[in-house]
């Protein structure tokens, strides 16, 4: 409950934040893409953290998304509102594709071949160029603003659609883990075979999550290509920039749970900024370097994620109430 | 490393700065100041990541430049206004780049932003200044930067498809010189926005110039293995090969071509082609490649020869060009008398400019047209004699007589 | 002619993907870990030959077992320092432990080395052999020899000696292997350095036909995964038939298709290994 | 009997895996050439007392020597030179690997020593089935062959003391008889046993002393005999 | 009435034949008793009859459902479903949601938490419903997972071992289960070890060796029966008997 009552806080805290901070700015940005990377990192708990499949092939939905919303866009005049549910479909047909050879993978072997996929969708978006404009890019068309053509002139209107996003999928996670779905997937995840016996369709539910966790990743795809206005291959199919970056802060904050890919955001994408703000113009990979170090003491320091953090201040106060 | 310090000391104090003025409000950004208020120019490049190299030469060129003026007493018009270049690290991710000039158009108040070598990088960062109404001035060449209509990106260069009409162009010139006729090529380039845009140009001329294509592939960035090229190239039955690549193909290309025993010119289309590090990976088989160059460094030696003399390398044609870009930057602040980013994109729109580093440009000035192209700049061919790039074409600005073995 | 020289390129290439690889497996086989930041000791490797060779004037091919050294110590400290407390959680935290390690040793090197790229020149560099119409590349036969030499020597030393038989006994059961008396702290130090220097040695070895920069590793590590993951994770054996597998369906796929989709044609190839043989072409148990 | 030092001494021994102990406070001796069990249920911590002798127990307390020497202080991998070899419940023989190289690496302290082939040679007297079997990788055994590769295996190092956790879990009861009919063999060898069983009766068969432990504490210890006609072992554990 | 009709199953992996031509059937309301050394195929054989397993040859009929390649979780909904011999809990959740997942086979959330708490009563574990899983020790374990079984409302239950590390007292408790399940109208079939338990409370037992059945027959039958003693039993036999 306690947990929940800090979710309510900091959801007013990121209601107001905006409208504080200048809407044309940097900091602005910078909250958009941490809400916006919670949520797909939140759409990655989906599989990574409920069913337990570590993907880090999430790019490969991500950019299925992008491109969907923005070739719509450019070549039909479709609104991305729109595009967005077009890039949803595509993105869970994708997750299907992708799952039925890879969901019966373990472990390690469901990651790399995960991995391989995003690579794939890479290359095909870098050759199938009369379609996706091949290795050059994707610029989104300055549009006059409207909301109805998701289309503004400040980053204000998208950092509350990144939160708006965030809370939906969010929402989404939580249903899902408290419903018969989530004890199913507890079961697969810890143990398969008895879950089987028990008469759960292991495949099936594995699918449906993979699916669903597919299309939040695809729809999120198109929020960020609406925000970021150019993209190409290289970086909405990216392993490092994008799948393993999401993973990375569902697993940093804690991986299963609803605050985990929010605590996770908002500590990886502003400490990113700061070191570059701080380091880069100095000596090149500086930067990048304390960045990754800080990465590997937070890891000795908290395998598990910084919600344990949370729980052991948790434990602490409730044993403060029982005196 | 001794550079290191007081530059992110600057960067800190200026990150503080940004905090302070956020919190405040913008109304200190006019407070009365001493006249040589420095003016902040933005220098946005992958310093690390696969294009740092050539986001570190950038930076060198950059700072030469901002140096030289600098020591020559600042901008004129402004009091003698010292410039303060914000250098931030671009990564190779396009949006990153994008949050970076987001960064130093609000917390830097920059008046110009120069960068970012990648073409991808630069794109991404010219979203972000259109709609602030920064000039971005870059040496980027995809066609796309000054094809959308945006009025505050200036491009140096020639344009990568124009880049790819010339390699043919002059090649043929070259080769009708030296008394042989080209009719059968093959073009092999990265599949990145570089490599596939001078491709088209490269295509788009042989099909002007009734030249036959034999091969045209395209392979992978990062590629370690280039033999299957090199086998489908020594079956396409092509007089020349145009690779378009980076370092490491480019020597892997040029190696493997060897073993084969396949003696046909090649002649690169920059990038990897034209750095002292090709010279230094090949020894004497670098001798004698051509490339196309949007710049060489040997039409204005009085200039470039500083940039050896500082850095103990030539200097490569990214560090020209985007010195040019500074050297135009500082020549608009000095006609706009100011250091507003608005009143300074006004200047360099449709502006001429000479003198200082433009001599080293072909065609000796910068001239930008509606869209922000420099109309002067014209590529030239350039040939490794002797561990140096000699330009060899166009015959006007040429230092030397193309070899040419076939 | 043009399949026998696409085989030959593809072997070739192939078994320098292996011994590169046999590390990785090695890694994974012994304490259940995927090192993300593998290739990048392919990158300090290729470094370490390369400054042998700037400074010493040392062949790549004769600096290689100076490229195992360094990282066989760099991996020790490594190891012992970082990989050796997380033995036990879970593992996403190892994966990413490793890209933190990934990270700060490409940049490290970006700090120390510079940017730019750094290629030896050898004698034997514009060099092949030619039989009737094939050709056989004088570096790539070098760097193919030069693995194959490493991987037998590997295989001889973990089937024969005292300590790769205890190093095997404790990828296969550490708590048995401790009560033989094998002190698994110092075989997991072991196997993560010779694992490391084994790709270090693969890098020094391609020096003569590919570039180092700092981010060097970057071109490799999809395809060290794609090696290993088809050939079984943990299975010295499947790294070597993985490797041969990865170069000649590299080399055969740019027959048929451009050249451009090779990375796609692999990849597809690796899933549907994988959907059909989930344990990899040589599965190993785990 | 020379009973001033015994060959194993535990006093006051308190182990546990995380927070909670699983011993509280045991006392047990082995004097040379003794055959001892430890009897008791599943969750008595019988073979937690195994564990922490061969030191794979995180936290251990209390006095722990070994023919003089202290344990408590050393690592796990150290046990074994002292003449300490441990066959773990569940077997764990090394699956990928022949039984020739499993029985090898049984020696692995000892890998210096000269005579390799004639400890094996003794191995295969004891079990002529592994003999059989010698080229054969030890996972594709059955589950009565993998035990006696695991016991084969720890005679290997010629051990002063053999312990041995529940070599009976898991195999028919015509393998079980085989398998206590060559302990007593090693014992009349010269080997010290510590056996911890839950086949009480088989137990109490072969061994010559006992202990028997209830949820961390040794509620009762006496010779075999003793505790076989002892009437709450007879309820408790024999059925009868 | 025959509830469960096994014909000719076999099942090899690579070398070992671990089922060879099974044969039997088991009618409604009977414990039958499943026995046999180590690795003679009797887990293979569980695991098979609820689909983990494909055999290569014969067949499987519950009632007049044919179940070969049928997956597991169909097996289950049909009204079989097994434990497992190493107790396979969901270890990180709660004793309760152990047991309610396998109630979502019939019901709604909240109506499965129900008779996850009827099925823990069953077995005596109501007092533990909220520890987890993993702190409880072994036999308690083994309860759970009975629960867990009872819970997706079987007509066949296959019980592996459940008595294994069980003291006398806690034996006895679950054979009385076992029983008062049977007068419910379960069918139950029982792998032990434990001869004593398994004469005890089998209506029938079944012999296997090598994967082949090798008796079949009371308990009476079985242990006298000069085949199984031989293969099986052994000495200890005689002495219990």
């Amino acid at each position: 409950m306690k947990r929940w009552l800090a979710l309510a806080v900091l959801i007013a805290v990121a209601a107001v934040l905006p409208l504080l901070l200048s809407p044309t700015g940097y900091w602005i940005r910078v909250l958009t893409f941490t809400l916006l990377f919670a949520a797909m990192a939140q759409a990655w708990n989906l599989i990574g953290g409920l069913a337990n499949q570590t993907s880090l092939g999430h790019a490969a939905f991500f950019g299925i998304g992008a491109y969907t919303s923005t070739i719509l866009l450019l070549k039909f005049g479709i609104s991305p509102w729109l595009g967005m549910f077009a890039a949803g479909a595509l993105g869970g047909l994708a997750a299907l594709v992708i799952a039925i050879p890879t969901l019966r993978l373990q472990g390690h072997y469901f990651a790399l071949a995960t991995l391989a996929f995003g690579e794939v969708m890479r290359v095909i978006a870098n050759v199938w160029a009369p379609l996706t404009g091949g290795p050059g890019g994707l610029s989104v068309p300055f549009t006059p603003p409207s909301f109805a053509g998701y289309s503004f002139k400040q980053l204000l209107p998208h950092a509350y659609i990144a939160l708006g996003a965030l809370i939906i999928v969010t929402g989404i996670f939580e249903v899902i883990r408290r419903g018969a779905m989530g004890y199913r997937l507890r079961a697969i995840r810890e143990n398969q075979a008895a879950a089987e016996v028990i008469g759960i369709d292991t495949t099936k539910v594995k699918l449906q999550t993979a699916v669903i966790s597919g299309v939040l990743m695809a729809m999120l795809g198109t929020l960020y290509a609406q925000v970021a206005v150019f993209f190409d291959p290289d970086t909405v199919f990216s392993a490092a920039a994008i799948s393993i970056r999401v993973a990375l802060i569902a697993i940093l904050g804690g991986v299963g749970t609803a605050a985990g890919p929010i605590l996770g955001a908002l500590f990886i994408i502003p400490v990113e900024e700061l070191m570059n703000d701080l380091f880069s113009a100095g000596a090149a990979g500086l930067s990048q370097l304390i960045f990754g170090a800080i990465l590997i003491a937070v890891i000795l320091w908290k395998p598990r994620g910084f919600i344990t953090l949370w729980d052991a201040l948790r434990a602490r106060f409730a044993r403060g109430e029982t005196r | 490393m001794s550079k290191m310090l007081p530059r992110a000391g600057l960067s800190r104090r200026s990150l503080l700065a940004g905090t302070a003025s956020l919190l405040a409000s913008p109304m200190i950004g006019n407070a009365a100041r001493a006249e040589a208020k420095p003016v902040n120019i933005g220098v946005i490049m992958p310093l690390s990541g696969a294009n740092a190299q050539f986001g570190i030469n950038s930076r060198n060129g950059i700072e030469l430049v901002a140096d030289e003026i600098n020591a020559a007493g600042g901008i004129k018009a402004l009091g003698g206004a010292k410039i303060n270049l914000i250098v931030a690290d671009s990564t190779s991710t396009p949006t990153t780049a994008g949050t970076v000039a987001q960064r130093l158009i609000s917390q830097n108040e920059v008046t110009g932003i120069l960068g970012a070598f990648a073409s991808s990088l630069t794109i991404a960062i010219s979203e972000v200044t259109e709609r602030r109404d920064i000039p971005l001035l870059t040496m980027s060449f995809a066609d796309q930067i000054t094809g959308r209509g945006f009025k505050n990106i200036f491009q140096v260069v020639a344009k990568a498809s124009a880049l790819g009409k010339a390699q043919l162009d002059y090649t043929l010139a070259i080769a009708q010189a030296a008394g042989t006729k080209i009719d059968k090529i093959a073009i092999m380039y990265e599949d990145t926005a570089y490599g596939t845009a001078q491709a088209n140009g490269l295509r788009a001329a042989a099909k002007a110039a009734n030249v036959e294509v034999a091969m045209d592939d395209a392979y992978p960035l990062g590629i370690t293995d280039t033999t299957p090229l090199i086998n489908k190239l020594r079956a396409s039955g092509a007089q020349a090969v145009f690779p378009v690549s980076y370092l490491n193909d480019s020597l892997l290309i040029i190696r493997t071509m060897r073993q084969q025993r396949i003696t046909m010119p090649a002649i690169g289309g920059a990038a990897g082609y034209v750095i002292p590090d090709f010279e230094k990976g090949l020894g004497e088989f670098a001798e004698g490649v051509l490339s196309i160059a949007p710049a060489n460094y040997d039409l204005a030696p009085d200039l470039t020869e500083r940039f050896r003399k500082r850095f103990g390398y030539f200097m490569v044609h990214e560090a020209l060009e985007h010195a040019v870009a500074l050297d135009v930057l500082v020549q608009a602040i000095e006609k706009a008398k100011s250091a507003k980013a608005e009143d300074v994109a006004a200047a360099l729109r449709g502006a001429k400019f000479t003198g200082g580093w433009t001599r080293a440009m072909t065609g000796g000035a910068v001239q930008f047209d509606s869209t922000g192209l420099n109309v002067l700049s014209v590529p030239v061919m350039v040939q490794w004699r002797n561990k140096e790039l000699v330009t060899v074409w166009p015959k006007d600005v040429a230092k030397a007589t193309a070899e040419w073995k076939s | 002619m043009s399949f026998v020289q696409a085989i030959i390129d593809g072997l070739l290439v192939g078994g320098v993907y292996a011994v590169i690889s046999i590390g990785l497996t090695l890694v994974y086989g012994v304490m259940g870990i995927v090192n993300f930041a593998q290739a990048e000791f392919l990158m300090i490797g290729m470094f370490v030959s390369w400054f042998a060779w700037a400074y010493l004037g040392l062949d790549p091919v004769l600096a290689a077992p100076l490229s195992f050294a360094v990282s066989f110590a760099i991996g020790w400290v490594v190891q012992g320092q970082l990989i050796s407390r997380v033995l036990k959680a879970p593992s996403v935290a190892q994966i990413f432990l490793t890209v933190g390690l990934l990270i700060v040793l490409e940049n490290g090197a970006l700090l120390t080395f510079g940017s730019q790229f750094r290629s030896v020149v050898t004698s034997y560099q514009t060099m092949s052999l030619s039989l009737g119409a094939l050709f056989v590349s004088v570096p790539y036969l070098i760097a193919f020899a030069m693995s194959l030499a490493c991987g037998v020597a590997l295989w001889w030393f973990m089937r024969t000696s005292w300590f790769g038989r205890a190093m095997r006994a404790t990828a296969q059961n550490p708590m048995a292997a401790q009560l033989m008396g094998i002190d698994t702290a110092l075989m997991y130090k072991m196997a993560f350095a010779l694992g490391v220097g084994l790709t270090a040695f693969g890098g020094a070895v391609i020096l003569p036909y590919v570039a180092v920069f700092p981010g060097v590793g970057g071109q490799f590590v999809v395809l060290m995964f794609t090696v290993v993951v088809l050939g079984g994770l943990g299975s010295v054996a499947g790294a070597v038939v993985g490797g041969l597998a990865v170069g000649v369906i590299q080399a055969l796929s740019s027959l048929v298709f451009p050249i451009q989709l090779q990375n796609l044609v692999l990849f597809i190839v690796f899933i549907l290994v994988l959907a059909v043989r989930p344990q990899g072409l040589v599965g190993a148990r785990r | 009997m020379n009973a001033v030092t015994p060959l194993l001494e535990i006093k006051g021994l308190h182990a546990g895996y995380n927070e909670v102990d699983v011993l509280h406070g045991i006392d047990l001796e082995i004097r040379d050439g003794e055959f001892v069990c430890i009897i008791g249920a599943n969750t008595a911590g019988k073979s937690t007392i195994l564990r922490a002798i061969s030191r794979l127990v995180p936290r251990v307390s209390g006095t722990l020597r070994f023919a003089g020497a202290d344990l408590t202080g050393r690592a796990a991998h150290e046990v074994p030179a002292l003449g300490i070899a441990h066959v773990p419940e569940g077997r764990h023989v090394f699956p990928d690997m022949s039984v020739e190289d499993n029985l090898m690496l049984g020696a692995f302290t000892a890998r210096t020593a000269g005579d390799l082939p004639q400890r094996m040679q003794r191995i295969f007297e004891l079990f002529p089935r592994l003999r059989e079997r010698r080229g054969q990788l030890a996972g594709t055994l059955s589950g009565g062959e993998q035990q006696m590769v695991a016991v084969g295996r720890a005679l290997m190092l010629q051990p002063k003391l053999l312990l041995l956790d529940e070599p009976s879990h898991g195999l028919a009861p015509k393998v079980v008889e085989e398998m206590h009919d060559a302990f007593v063999k090693i014992h009349s060898g010269g080997t010290s046993i510590l056996l911890v069983e839950q086949n009480v009766g088989l137990a109490l068969d072969v061994a010559t002393r006992g202990y028997v432990l209830e949820t961390g504490r040794i509620t009762l210890q006496g010779s075999s005999a003793e505790l076989g006609q002892n009437p709450a072992v007879r309820a408790a554990y024999l059925g009868i | 009435m025959t509830i469960l009709d096994v014909r000719g199953l076999s099942k090899r992996f690579g070398g070992l034949q671990a089922l060879s031509d099974v044969t039997f059937t088991v009618p409604r309301g009977q414990i039958v008793g499943l026995i046999g050394p180590n690795g003679a195929g009797k887990t293979t054989f569980f695991s098979t009859l609820v689909g983990l397993i494909r055999p290569d040859s014969g067949s499987i009929k519950l009632g007049d459902t044919s179940l070969v390649g049928m997956k597991p979780h169909k097996v289950a909904a049909l009204g079989m479903t097994k434990t497992f011999q190493n107790v396979a809990l969901f270890a990180e959740s709660s004793v309760l949601d152990n047991v309610l997942t396998a109630g979502l086979l019939r019901f709604d959330v909240a109506t499965a938490r129900e008779q996850a708490l009827i099925c823990l009563d069953r077995v005596g574990l109501k007092s533990v419903a909220h520890k987890l899983a993993g702190d409880l020790s072994f036999p308690e374990r083994a309860r759970v997972e009975l629960a867990r079984a009872l819970c997706t409302g079987p007509k066949v239950l296959l019980l592996d071992e459940v008595m294994a590390a069980l003291n006398p007292v806690e034996m006895q408790e679950i054979m009385d289960l076992i029983r008062s399940l049977r007068d419910d109208g379960l069918t139950l079939l029982v792998v032990e070890h434990h001869m004593r338990a398994i004469m005890t409370i089998c209506d029938r037992i079944l012999v296997l060796n090598f994967g082949k059945l090798l008796a079949d027959g009371t308990a009476q039958q079985v242990a006298n029966d000069p085949v199984v003693i031989e293969a099986y039993l052994g000495r200890s036999a005689e002495a219990h008997t």
